[in-house]
Parts: structure tokens; sequence; C-alpha cells
């Protein structure tokens, strides 16, 4: 039982947290501009280098040099939408889809061009974990991890409910023709979009990087784990992403639990297909996703 | 013939029809009128195949159908049209003519791959219908315009187009009649009504303009809320009491000069 | 740079061509024509590799088969048991839309690609098949067997695009064209919606298995690192935007330009200065992320636009 | 004259991570060599093709050097994967010899070749016996282990588990893993069951290895660790600390004994690039470029043939012995006519018939930020 | 106060040929007018051109002294300006009720509770309606549901595209009582409408469109009475 907290259950709400942080930007870019933003995760790892960056020159928790890092993504998702995915928007969205994975690797050389492609690690050693009532160990910055993602959840459904932006992103999302024709300033909810979804993705790959390592590749290995949690929470559907987020993670490494008898439940070779296994049944029998999301 | 029998069907908690029998008979145009959101459209959905009714039965020709879906219907000589056009975009209007004829032989993959002269011969016949269809349709100007850039109204007579071609036995026509250009909808009628006594066939359609209702149905079923109010000749449900509160008002504007 | 140097490089580059023009004739057939958003290309061309490869390897202890079987049989068999494995996905996951489809069919590739690596008493998992041979291997020896490998590559290309334009012209074409647009309304006039579609994405996947077949014959040696999704899913698709989505020639055309501009690419970047040398990789994949952009931008419905196959008819 | 050297490498793809030391190491023997008097009286020029760590790009890289850059012996490529397809579809059709620094897969061993495709490392068959012998000395009975799913850690930890199990030694636990994934602490909870007295991991520093260390450390799982050498890498170091390593040791192909030859070219490496030398792969990486560099200017001319026949000659004894940075030397004896024998940092490259070596494992324990190496085992 | 739209040879399309030519017509605060023709004559056309959903090439459009051309579409709502389209007007996924949220997003009613009140005794059909997504509806439902968001606003410039198609003769009556409700406040209307008659017994006057031009215009009296437009337009001398 303790093992089951301390090793899968912890550690699993910390990866749910990375994934959801990740996949609320996916579901809302998804949602609202209509295309699977396969560049989600290389806007990641840029946010997680500026980090980064900054952390080899200002020696302060780098949890605290986060915001260079929202800086860094935020201006860069704002340009490539402006100079590459606006004019595409009146085709088909696959042009989009595929104009993201080209600036997926875009953004993944620059890291590369950059800062090397070296691993990088914000700090050595390794730190205790916190002891809770003599039984449970649980890495501070795994707490760290879920606790921001529970605030960004908070913050994150007051600006979907109660501002005008906010609110009108839904209905950007259902219908932007029809939007503008309310009187919506699309424009301005679209650049709400990137903001926030540029913003969550420097933080979850910031989170990802403290977890193990900075590397290239770190968002592009993430990206499919967040496709799934954006899928499983229904897309358009931040909230439902973030749900999403943390089912995935668990999902993966609960599959590997003992659950019945000795052996893992599934071989933990197969943890990354649980996911997926677990989208496409969603796909299948509940197709708006857990949460009700948009319909493709 | 159609016949519905006890037709329930639900959305959610909602029951949009409730009950509901009623008949088409064949070789006749039976109107099919009602409020909005009386059920109609979710009817005809249910004859088509579209919805599964929660309960009841939908018999064609004495024939139980309910289990059949849209396409099998489709080929049992059902062809319908859709109250908010369906038409295909990216397609020309003739060529949403041609897909809509059925093509057994063009769209056998061996035929395709293997063996083309097989359907050559089909697919002449297929075009020179499209082409007169096009014609009766007045749609000669944009034949080769993309559906999806037709006007509002454009669009609702490619959806009859497409009716035309399945050359079926029966047509279930959903409010053709708005947005069409009155003078075309009177020579839509004609058609409607030409192709009613020489080759048979059978229309169903819901519309709100009783003149035209009148002008082409020999029966008239009324629907409100999800249920067969009345049925009758237009003369009698024009004077049906609950017909004039449920569904024609003051009757201040009225069509007619 | 001397010419037979040239003259073999464009050679190599024809027949990665011509392998990357099958997959996107195939993605065509899905994508173009039918509206089914694959994005597990690189599974379907796995099974196929794996396969033919399987099928064609002489016996060996670790792992399944070595039958030792003429590669044409190898290829028959690469893209029956891909279009079963289409079929089987298909048949679950065909009404799914457009991209939930493409996020399933991921799903589905990276479990048979965990299923690659996993189950070593198969495919001998990430150690890879060797020795797989060639068809027409004792025509020639050395860089020869590039040019016999070149023709028999085309002539499958031919095959492949003799097929997929006759399925685009005709009315099963017309119908799924018809069914990419609206399937409401396409079951409503007599369309069998879902027949279409698992033929539409069963066709597609055993012509993608044939790709992977040849590519396993052409490389010899087949491991998991053959079936990455970047080099084979995202490059097919992108090919096939680029070429023109729904044209048949636009999706080889697309494929050769492409797979041209991302090789060569890579010499330009080598003639860089020293200093930017190790740099020169990195310089090479932001140019084609670049280029793309270029190419999406420039050419908006591809370099050779769908077309409606033409209206040929005795006119009254 | 420009005399151009292919290098292929992984270098975009899934290994990106350790590709820039190793750039590096070629770099620094093209450099020397050109310092050093130049090859074939000219300069040696590194060209690079990148495989993007895929059979299509591995192939169409290779093609390029072969066809286009017509180069007269490649380096490379890493990945036994991109190794294998580029040879087979293109170096070895074009008669142009080939040598990997790392490709340690025993399909390496059995290619038709022509005497084409060499290696400088042992084939993963061998390490895995080593290692084996290296935990059973060390008096080890019971071990956890885990590897990582690719040919690199299959190929190791297949054999360690056969040639450990026959040595007597018992496995409590074994786990393949997944490369890039975030947590593996799942696989660490059923590994830590038991009563193992060390997990041996097989896995890369940069991924997998890395982290199932650290999160062993973080869980309180295990203390002591056996790694190989995709483990043994600074990077593991920087990210565990050097304290929680203190009982680890790790098995990596060397040299035979005190090899001056290794320390020569970590000095010379780190006042060329500040630091890196110990990075895995490094030795390697180096040796097969000096080799290949050596190799041509034995044969003369950039005749491909003479090329190959040239790199056993000048790898293997008998033949005066030359070392790492010593170019000059090594272009004064062949010269003079005379037969030279290189011995590297990374071993003394004697070549079997297939093209392989077999050659020495050391052990190494951390040392500071470093490692050192303890023992040889042969 | 509101302001006089006048639209001046105007040509306008979507980035091919121009789909209307030199149109021009004005409507006087208070006026509703009317616009009528042949299927595909450019009369939404005309529509979304006002609303700045085409490309202009020629002509101006102004309300009171205000160029329109060249205006953002949202930069109109706020202008005063609201539009119903003719298809695809409503938010699919969204429920009634935010359906009507969404209309006072742009510009905010004086009194927002109140103008809510008052489109739902318009449409009071809606109201057992206002959780349900309004995708779900029936077809004349939406068209109820794309009237109230417009008047939300509280707009001076209601542009209409065919607003009583698929509505029940009850329903078509209630919304010209409204029209001519809304018209007494000084809101001027400009629709298009296919129940021709109907809608030229309220309309103040009416303007034909043929290919894209114009090709008639008048009170509603005069169009009414000549024969020629019966015959092309109306759909003969009735039945
Ligand atoms: N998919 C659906 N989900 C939930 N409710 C629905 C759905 N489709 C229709 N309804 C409801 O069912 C009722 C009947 O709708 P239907 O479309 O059949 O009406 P109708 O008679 O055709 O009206 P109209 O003349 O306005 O087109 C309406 O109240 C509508 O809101
Ligand atoms: N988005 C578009 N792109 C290109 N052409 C279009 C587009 N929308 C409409 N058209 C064309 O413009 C012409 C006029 O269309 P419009 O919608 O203005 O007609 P309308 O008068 O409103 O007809 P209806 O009464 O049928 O609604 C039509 O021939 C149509 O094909
Ligand atoms: C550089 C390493 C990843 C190479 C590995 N030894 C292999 O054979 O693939
Ligand atoms: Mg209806
Ligand atoms: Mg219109």
């Amino acid at each position: 039982m303790i093992e089951f907290v301390n090793f899968y259950l912890f550690p699993a709400l910390a990866i749910g947290s990375i994934y959801a942080l990740g996949a609320v930007g996916i579901s809302m870019i998804f949602g609202i501009l209509r295309f699977a933003h396969f560049a989600h995760g290389d806007l990641m790892t840029l946010g997680t280098y500026g980090v980064l960056a900054m952390a080899a020159i200002v020696p302060v928790n780098p949890l605290l040099l986060i915001p260079f890092g929202m800086a860094l993504t935020i201006v860069s998702a704002l340009l490539v939408d402006r100079y590459f995915y606006k004019p595409l928007r009146e085709l088909p969205t696959i042009y989009t889809v595929i104009s993201s994975f080209g600036i997926a690797l875009v953004f993944r050389s620059i890291v590369q061009l950059v800062w090397g492609s070296q691993n990088q690690v914000f700090s050595t050693g390794v730190k205790p974990p916190l002891v809770l009532f003599d039984t449970f160990r649980v890495s501070v910055l795994h707490l760290q991890a879920v606790i921001s993602t529970a605030i960004i959840a908070v913050l994150l459904h007051y600006f979907l409910t109660v501002t005008r932006t906010g609110r009108s992103m839904r209905a950007v999302a259902d219908d932007p023709e029809l939007a503008e024709v309310s009187g919506l300033d699309t424009a301005k909810v679209i650049r709400w979009t990137w903001i926030i979804g540029a913003a969550l993705a420097a933080i979850a790959g910031t989170f990802a990087a403290l977890n193990t390592s900075a590397h290239p590749n770190l968002g592009w290995n993430l990206l499919m784990p967040m496709f799934a949690a954006a899928i499983l929470g229904g897309i358009g559907k931040p909230m439902g992403a973030m749900a999403g987020g943390f089912i995935i993670g668990l999902a993966e490494e609960l599959s590997s639990y003992h659950w019945i008898g000795d052996d893992a439940l599934i071989s933990p070779s197969y943890k990354t297909a649980v996911a997926f296994v677990l989208m496409i049944g969603l796909l299948i029998f509940r197709p708006q996703g857990l949460f009700k999301g948009r319909l493709l | 013939m159609i016949e519905l029998d006890k037709i329930c069907v639900d959305f959610g908690g909602l029951r949009a029809i409730d009950h509901a029998s009623f008949k088409i008979g064949a070789g006749r145009i039976t109107g099919l009128i009602g409020p909005n959101g009386a059920g109609k459209t979710t009817a005809f959905n249910v004859i088509a195949g579209a919805i599964r009714p929660s309960a009841g039965r939908v018999l064609l020709d004495g024939k139980d159908i309910t289990a059949l879906k849209p396409h099998q219907r489709a080929k049992a000589g059902l062809a319908r049209t859709f109250q908010i056009p369906h038409e295909f975009g990216h397609l020309s209007v003739l060529e949403n003519l041609m897909a809509s004829a059925s093509a057994p032989e063009g769209e056998n993959v061996f035929n395709v791959i293997f063996r083309r002269g097989h359907y050559q011969a089909e697919e002449q016949e297929i075009y020179e219908t499209a082409r007169d269809t096009v014609r009766l349709l007045e749609l000669d100007h944009v034949i080769d315009e993309k559906a999806g850039n037709l006007s509002g109204g454009q669009k609702k007579l490619v959806e009859l187009g497409r009716a035309l071609m399945r050359n079926p036995k029966i047509i279930l026509l959903d409010e053709i009649g708005a947005g069409i250009n009155r003078t075309l909808l009177s020579k839509l009628a004609d058609k409607i009504l030409m192709l009613n006594r020489e080759r048979g066939l059978t229309f169903c359609l819901i519309e709100h303009d009783l003149d035209y209702v009148s002008k082409l149905c020999d029966h008239v079923l009324v629907m409100a809320q999800g249920t067969l109010l009345t049925e009758g000749s237009v003369e009698d449900v024009r004077n049906d009491e609950r017909v004039i509160e449920a569904y024609f008002g003051g009757g201040k504007y009225e069509a007619q000069l | 740079m001397e010419l037979t140097g040239l003259f073999f490089y464009a050679v190599s580059l024809l027949i990665l061509g011509g392998i990357y023009a099958i997959l996107c004739l195939a993605l065509n057939v899905q994508w173009g024509m039918g509206g089914l958003f694959n994005a597990g290309i690189a599974g379907f061309y796995g099974v196929g590799a794996y396969t033919s490869a399987i099928l064609t390897t002489a016996a060996s202890s670790k792992h399944l088969g070595g039958f030792g079987l003429p590669v044409p049989i190898g290829l028959i068999g690469a893209a029956i048991l891909a279009g079963l494995a289409g079929w089987a996905v298909a048949k679950i996951c065909v009404r799914l839309k457009s991209d939930y489809l493409a996020m399933a069919s991921i799903g589905i590739a990276e479990i048979l690609r965990l299923v690659i690596v996993n189950e070593s008493w198969l495919t001998n998992g990430s150690l890879g098949l060797s020795r797989i041979p060639r068809p027409l291997a004792d025509l020639t020896t050395g860089r020869m067997g590039d040019i016999v490998f070149l023709g028999f590559v085309w002539f499958v290309v031919l095959l492949v695009y003799l097929a997929a334009s006759r399925l685009h012209d005709s009315p099963w074409g017309r119908s799924l064209r018809a069914i990419r647009d609206n399937e409401a309304s396409a079951a409503a006039v007599g369309k069998n919606v879902e027949k279409f579609r698992i033929q539409t994405f069963v066709i597609g996947c055993a012509i993608m298995g044939i790709a992977g077949g040849l590519s396993a014959h052409y490389f010899r040696f087949l491991s998991p690192t053959a079936t990455d999704p970047l080099l084979v899913t995202f490059l097919v698709w992108v090919m096939l935007m680029a070429g023109g989505s729904g044209n048949n020639r636009g999706a080889i055309l697309g494929a050769l330009t492409i797979w041209t501009l991302w090789s060569v690419t890579e010499i330009f970047t080598n003639r860089l200065p020293p200093e930017w040398a190790t740099r020169s990789s990195f310089i090479r994949m932001l140019l084609v992320g670049l280029l793309l952009q270029v190419v999406l931008q420039r050419f908006r419905s591809g370099l050779l636009p769908e077309k409606s196959p033409p209206v040929k008819f005795r006119q009254e | 004259d420009d005399t151009k050297i292919g290098i292929l490498m992984d270098i975009t793809g899934p290994i990106a991570n350790f590709i820039p030391p190793l750039q590096n190491a070629a770099d620094l023997a093209v450099k020397q060599v050109n310092e050093q008097g130049g090859l074939l009286g000219g300069t040696a020029v590194a060209v690079y093709g990148d495989t993007t760590g895929t059979a299509q790009g591995a192939v169409d890289a290779a093609q390029k050097l072969v066809n286009v850059e017509n180069v007269p012996i490649i380096m490379g490529s890493l990945m036994s994967g991109t190794t294998i397809a580029a040879a087979e579809a293109a170096i070895i059709p074009a008669g142009v010899p080939q040598i990997s620094p790392t490709a340690t897969s025993p399909a390496m061993t059995f290619l038709e070749d022509n005497g084409l495709v060499f290696r400088i490392v042992p084939s993963d068959n061998y390490q895995g016996e080593i290692l084996a012998k290296m935990v059973m000395d060390e008096g080890i009975k019971k071990v956890a282990l885990t590897f990582v799913n690719n040919d690199y850690g299959v190929g190791i930890g297949e054999t360690f588990i056969d040639a450990y199990t026959e040595a007597g030694g018992e496995i409590v636990a074994e786990a393949k893993h997944e490369e890039k994934k975030d947590s593996y602490r799942s696989e660490l909870a059923s590994l830590a069951k038991g009563d193992a007295e060390a997990l041996v991991v097989i896995a890369y520093a940069g991924d997998s290895g890395g982290k199932i260390v650290r999160q062993a450390i973080e869980g309180g799982l295990f203390t002591k660790f056996i790694g190989t050498d995709g483990l043994r890498d600074e990077l593991l170091i920087q990210n565990v600390g050097a304290d929680a390593l203190k009982t680890s040791f790790f098995s990596s192909p060397t040299s035979p004994a005190e090899n001056p030859a290794q320390q020569s070219l970590h000095d010379a490496f780190n006042a060329e690039f500040g630091e890196g030398a110990d990075k895995a792969f490094v030795d390697q990486t180096y040796d097969a470029t000096f080799l290949a560099l050596l190799a041509v200017e034995k044969a003369g001319s950039t005749d491909r043939a003479k090329i190959a026949e040239a790199l056993k000659e000048v790898a293997m004894a008998p033949g005066e012995k030359v070392g790492p940075g010593e170019w000059a030397k090594a272009i004064a004896l062949i010269k003079e006519g005379k037969d030279i024998d290189y011995d590297g940092a990374s071993g003394s490259a004697e070549f079997d018939e297939n093209g392989d070596v077999g050659g020495y494992i050391g052990k190494f324990v951390v040392d500071g930020d470093g490692y050192k190496q303890v023992e040889i085992v042969e | 106060m509101t302001e006089r739209l006048s639209v001046t040879n105007v040509s306008a399309g979507y980035g091919g040929p121009p789909i209307i030519e030199e149109v021009s017509l004005t409507v006087e605060p208070g006026e509703i007018a009317v616009i009528l023709g042949p299927n595909g004559a450019g009369k939404s056309t005309l529509l979304k051109t006002i609303f700045a959903l085409t490309t202009v090439s020629a002509g101006s459009i102004k309300l009171g002294a205000k160029e329109l051309a060249g205006c953002k579409t949202s930069a109109l709502v706020p202008l005063g300006v609201s539009a119903v389209p003719q298809t695809k007007n409503v938010f699919a996924t969204m429920s009634v009720d935010e359906n009507l949220d969404v209309g006072t997003y742009a510009a905010p009613p004086k009194d927002k509770a109140a103008t809510r009140e008052r489109v739902l005794s318009l449409f009071p059909d809606l109201r057992d309606k206002l959780k349900q997504p309004a995708g779900e509806l029936s077809g004349g439902q939406r068209q109820m549901v794309a009237m109230g968001r417009a008047l939300m606003s509280d707009p001076k410039l209601v542009l209409l595209d065919e607003p009583t198609a698929g509505l029940s003769p009850a329903y078509l009556e209630r919304i010209f009582d409204l029209l001519l409700d809304i018209r007494k406040t000084g809101i001027t209307i400009l629709m298009v409408e296919q129940n021709a008659r109907q809608a030229l017994q309220i309309a103040d006057h009416g303007h034909i469109l043929v290919n894209g031009r114009n090709y008639a215009s008048g009170t509603g009296k005069e169009l009414l009475a000549d024969e020629d437009v019966r015959r092309l337009f109306l759909g003969g001398a009735a039945a």
C-alpha cells in the first residue's frame, strides 16, 4: 500500500500534471484554431531552455525563472502564428497541421543550434524526498508540480468562465465566422489562446526537465501522451484536458502495478501503449471525450 | 407505402416524437405540416433511417424496415432531402447529382481497376439524367461550380436534384420551398405533379407555405408536439380549430393577394 | 564530384523517392480521395516491411520464419498482412471523424511499433533482421544492383499509380469524395459509407505494406529504426500536401520533390564554413522546416492541385 | 589538395544528445592530422552525413557521402540499426570501407561485406559476458537487472543474463524498459522486490539510465549500481552527484593496462574543447576517425579497395606502435615504408576476419567529478 | 440615434469575378427595406458585403456619415449593426442561453436581463430549450435563436437574411409584427426574403436584384402591383 502510494501514485500525479499543463494548450488550440498543434511539444522544449538559460545566469530556484520561459514561448508562438499559421487559415486545417509539424522541426533545431543537443540538468545531486507521517515519501518537485497545476486550474477556470475573452473562446471555437458576425474579436481570442497555451507549455516543460533533464527531444517525446490527454478530456475543453492529463499519467504508471498477484499487470515495456489503448477505446465508445468536447 | 407505427424518439430527456402513427399513401403527394419543433424533420429522419426510434416500427410496403441502415433504405427506393442543405461541398453541381445516382457497376472496386469497360454505359446514362436534372432546376450556369459556393437557395435545389437522381419510389422533401424563389418553386411544383402523375412517384413534403401545400397535396398530416394532431384534406385542416391555434396564427399576412 | 557518383546518387534518390511515391499514392487514396486521416502510416509500413522480410529471409533461430520465399511473394504477403491490419483497424476506427481517426491511428502505429520492438520471437526485437534479399539479385552485383532495384521499384510505382488513377477517375472515387464531403447525405443517397471507408483504408494500407516491403529489401536490414514516424508518417504527409492531395500525379511529384529537398539540403549545409560544420545538421532541419512553410504558402493547394476527373461523355 | 573523409553520425534523432562530443572527437583527429603534415600531402576534410537516426536517413546520407562527396572511407555511424542499413544499401555496394566506432550489434559480425566493414568496439555479446564476470568477482551473487529495450540494452542484457546465471549468480528481478519515459518508478518498485545486492542498469545516462539511477536513489530503493559504458557518463555524476555513486562501478570497453594513449587523447581533447573527453564513445570515435585517416595515408591514394586493405595493416600488429595524436610520427613511418600498428584510446584495434575486435573491458568507479579505471578484464 | 444606410454603386465578390455589380440602395432610419430576387442573384452577397464579409471592389457603404466598407466585421456590432446570416447562424455546441449571451459580448445592452426577457417573450418556444445545444434544435427553432442573438445587442441597423425561412405561419406573423414594432423605435431593417408577397406587405420599399444588379425597386405596393415582378419573382399571379 505504502509502496503503491510512494512509487506509483505520487509520481503518476506529478507526471499527470506535466501532461495536464501541456494538454491544455493542445486542447485549446485544437478547439479554437481547429488543428492538431504538432509543435506544442517543441514549444515546451523552447520554454524549458529559456528557463535553463536564465538559471545559468541567475542562481535561484528555477521555478522562479519560469516567467522568462513563458515570455519566450509566448513570443515565439505569437510570431509563428502570425507568419506561418495565419496565412494558411482559410485552407483546410490539414495544411496548418503539416505546417506545425515543420515548425516543430524549426523549434527543435533552434534549441539545438543555440543550446546544443546535449542533456542538461538544472541541478546536481539527489534531493531527499519529503517524508510525511513517517511513511509517505514524496519528492518536493512533485509536490510543487501538483500544487501549481491545481492553482493554474483554478485560475484558468476563472478566466474561461468570468472574463469576456474567456467566454468568447467558446463561441469562436464553435464557429469563428459567426463569432465574427456576432462582433467578437476572433483575432484577440486567438491571441489569448496562444498566450495561455504557450505559457502553460513553458511551465510543463520546466517541470519535465526538472524531473529528469533537459534535452532537445524533451517535448517531442511528451507530445503523444499529451494529445491523448487532450482527446480524453474532450477537444476544446481545457479543464477536461487537465483531467485527461492526470488520467493518462495515472494509467501509464498504475498499469504496471501488480494489481493481481505478484507480477506487473502489464509489462512496463508496454506502458506507452496503455495511454493509447485508453485513448482509442474512448474515441470509439465516447468520441466527444469524457467531458463532452467538440465533435470534429 | 410508408407506415409509422407508434414511433417514439427520445433525445436525452426530450421526447421529440411520442407514439406517432401515420401513413404516407403510395402514389400520393402527402403534406406534413406543423409548428416548429413539432417533430416533422425527426419523423423524416426516422423514415430515412438517420435516427433510430426508441420504440415503434417503420414499415415500407408492409415490410418492417426499422432495422435497416439509411443506405439500405435508399436502395429500397427511398429518397430524402435535408432541411439544412447537406451538399457535397467540394464536388461540382454536376458531380453532386452524378454521385447521387446509384452506380453498382462503377462502384465496384474490381471493375474500376480491372474492367473499366463494364461501367461506361451506366455512367453515360447517369450523366444524361444529371444534365436533364440540372436544366430542370435552372442551375445550368453553375453546373461546374463547387456546390459549397452556391447560394442558400441553389443548395436547396441541389438537394432536390440529388433526390431526383435516385430514381426513387418515394421522395421525402423537407422544406425545399424555404428560401426558394416563388416563381421557380411553382415550376418545381409542376414537375412534382408530373412525376407523381406520370411515374406514380410518392411524395411527402414538409412545408410551411400553405399555398404551396394546397397546390400539391391531396392529403395533409398535421403534427404537433411529437404526435399526429390530425389529418385530412387541405380544406379540412385549414378549418380545424386546433390546427389554427397551434400552427396558423392570425393569418394577418396573407400570402395570397 | 564525378558523374558516375552523381548518377548513383540520383539512382538512390529515385529508389527512396519511388518508395515514398508509393506511400504517398497510398495516402492519397486514403486522404486525398477518401478523407481518412491516417497518421499511423509507419505502423502499416512496418507490418509490410517485417512481413516481407520474414517471408523472404533464410531460416533463423532468432525470430519467426525465415521462409526463404521469392521477393514478389514477400511483397504480396506484405500487402495482404498490412491490408488485414488495416481492415482490423478500419473495423474499429473507421467511424471516427478525421482528426480522431488521426489520433487513433497514431496510437495504433505506436502500439504496432511496441509489438515489433518487444516481441522478439517474431521480429528479433531491436536487434533486427538481417540478410534480407533483393529481387533479381543474381542479375548484377555491387552498385549495378541498385539500377535493377530502381527499375523494380518504379515498376511497382507504375502499377500503383495506374490502379490509383483508375480509382480516382471512377464512380467509386466520386462516391468516395462525396462521402468525404458529407457522410449523412451520402448515406441518404444509398452509399454504404462504412463499406467505402473500409475499402479505402484497406487498399491504402495494403499499398503502404508494399512500400514497407520494398524498403526492407532495399535496406537489406530491418530494425525498428526503419519505422520512425518522423521519416515515414510525417514526411509522407508533407509530401502529399506539397504535391497536391487528391491528385495522384501530385502525390508522386510531391514525394520526389520533398525527398529531393530533404536529401539535397544536406549537400548544401555541408558546404557551410567549417565553424558551422558541426551544426550543419541542425541548420538543415531548420531549413527543411522553413522550406516546408514556403511550399505550403506558395503552392496553397499543392504543386498539382486536386482536379475533378474530366467529364468525358457523348453530348446528346 | 583536399582529401575527404566521410563521417556518418546520428546527429539528429533519438541519440542526438550523445553527438556533440563525438563530433568534437572526430574533428580533433582531423585537426591533428592537418596540423601535423596533412593527409596525402594535402588537407583532410571531414564531411558529415546525418542519419537522422533512421534507416532511410542513414541510407540517404551514406549515398551522398559515397556518391556526391565521393569519400574514400566512412567513419560511422553510431547506432547499429543505421550502421547496418547504410552499409548494406549504400556503402558495401559502392565498395567503400566503413569503420564504426560504436555499433555493437552482433549482426555486424555476419555482414556479407567483402571485408569492407569494421568496428572498433566489441560486440555486445562480449561486454555482457565480461560484465557478468566482473559482478561475480566482486562477490555479488544476487542482482536486479534492467536494460533498455534497444539493440544495445537487449544485446548486453541477454548475454549478461546467460553468463551470470551460468556462473552461479541469481537475477532476482528483471525488467526491460522503454526509452524516453519520464518515470521509471513503477519498474523500480518491482525491481526492488527481492533482496538484490545491486541494480544492474544497461542504458544510457542521458536517457533512461540516468533517470533510473536518480529515481532509485530518490526512492531509497538501491544504493549500489552496476552500469555499462552507456551509463558511465559525466552526465550521470552531474545528475545524481558523486556521493550517491560511491559504491557503484561500471564496465566499459577500454585499452590494455595503464593506457597512456587514453590519457593523451583526453588531455588533447580537453585542451581543445574544454571538457567532455570522458563522455561515452569519445575514445572510440576518435580512434575510428584516426584509423580511417591512417588507412588513407597508408594506401597512398583514394583507391577504396586499397584503403580497406591498408586499414587492417595500420590497425593491426605487427608494426611500430602509433598512438592518438601521433600523426607526424605515423606519416614519417609510412614514408619510410615501415608497417605501423595504431593502439588507440579505446583499445588496440586488432580486427578478426569479420572486422570485429575483441578487446578489453575496464572497470570504472567514480572518482571526484569523473571516472577512474581500476581494473581491466580481458 | 439612428442613421441612414446608403449603399452606392457597390461591386463585390468572393475573390473571383464580382458577384454583385453597381448595386445601390438607401434605407432611411426606421424603415424596413426588403431585397428580393431569384436564387443566386446576390442578395445574401449584398448583405454580407454590408457586413464586411466579402471583398468590395468598388462603391461605398455608409451608415450615416461613417464609411463601412473597409471596416472589420467585428467592429460593426459595436457600431450598432447586427446581422443574421442565412445559414450557419447559431453556435451549434452552445446552449440557447449561451447563444443569446454571445449577442451581448461585443455591444452590451443597457439592461441585459430586460433585453433577454424581451427576446424570450418574442420567442416563447425557446424558454424550455434554454439549456439545449442550439445544434439540436429544429430548423425553425434555430432561426429563432439566431434572431434572438442579433437582437440582444440593442442594434440600430439589423440585417436579416431570410428570417422567416422555415418558420411556421404563426411565427412568420410574429416576426413581421416584431419588425413593425421595432421599426417604430427607429431601428432600420434590411432583409432578404423569399416569402416575398408577405414581406412586401410590411416593407416600406423593396429592391429586386437579378444577376447581381439592381433590377427594379419601389414601395411594397408598387412592386406587388407590377405584373412583370409578380410573374418573374413572386410565383406568377398566385394560385
Ligand atoms: N439531435 C437532437 N437532439 C436533441 N433534440 C433534438 C435533436 N433534433 C431535434 N431535437 C428536438 O426535437 C424536436 C423536434 O425537432 P424537429 O427538427 O423534428 O422539428 P420540426 O418539426 O422539423 O421543426 P421545424 O419546422 O422547425 O423544422 C425539437 O424540439 C428539437 O429541439
Ligand atoms: N463563398 C462563395 N464563394 C464563391 N461564390 C459564391 C460564394 N457564395 C455565393 N457565391 C455565388 O454568388 C452568387 C450569389 O450568391 P448569394 O448567396 O448572394 O445568392 P442569393 O441571392 O442570396 O440566393 P438565395 O436566394 O438562393 O439565397 C451565387 O451564384 C453563388 O454561386
Ligand atoms: C551510440 C550507441 C547508441 C550505439 C549502440 N551501441 C548501438 O549499437 O546501437
Ligand atoms: Mg424541420
Ligand atoms: Mg441568400
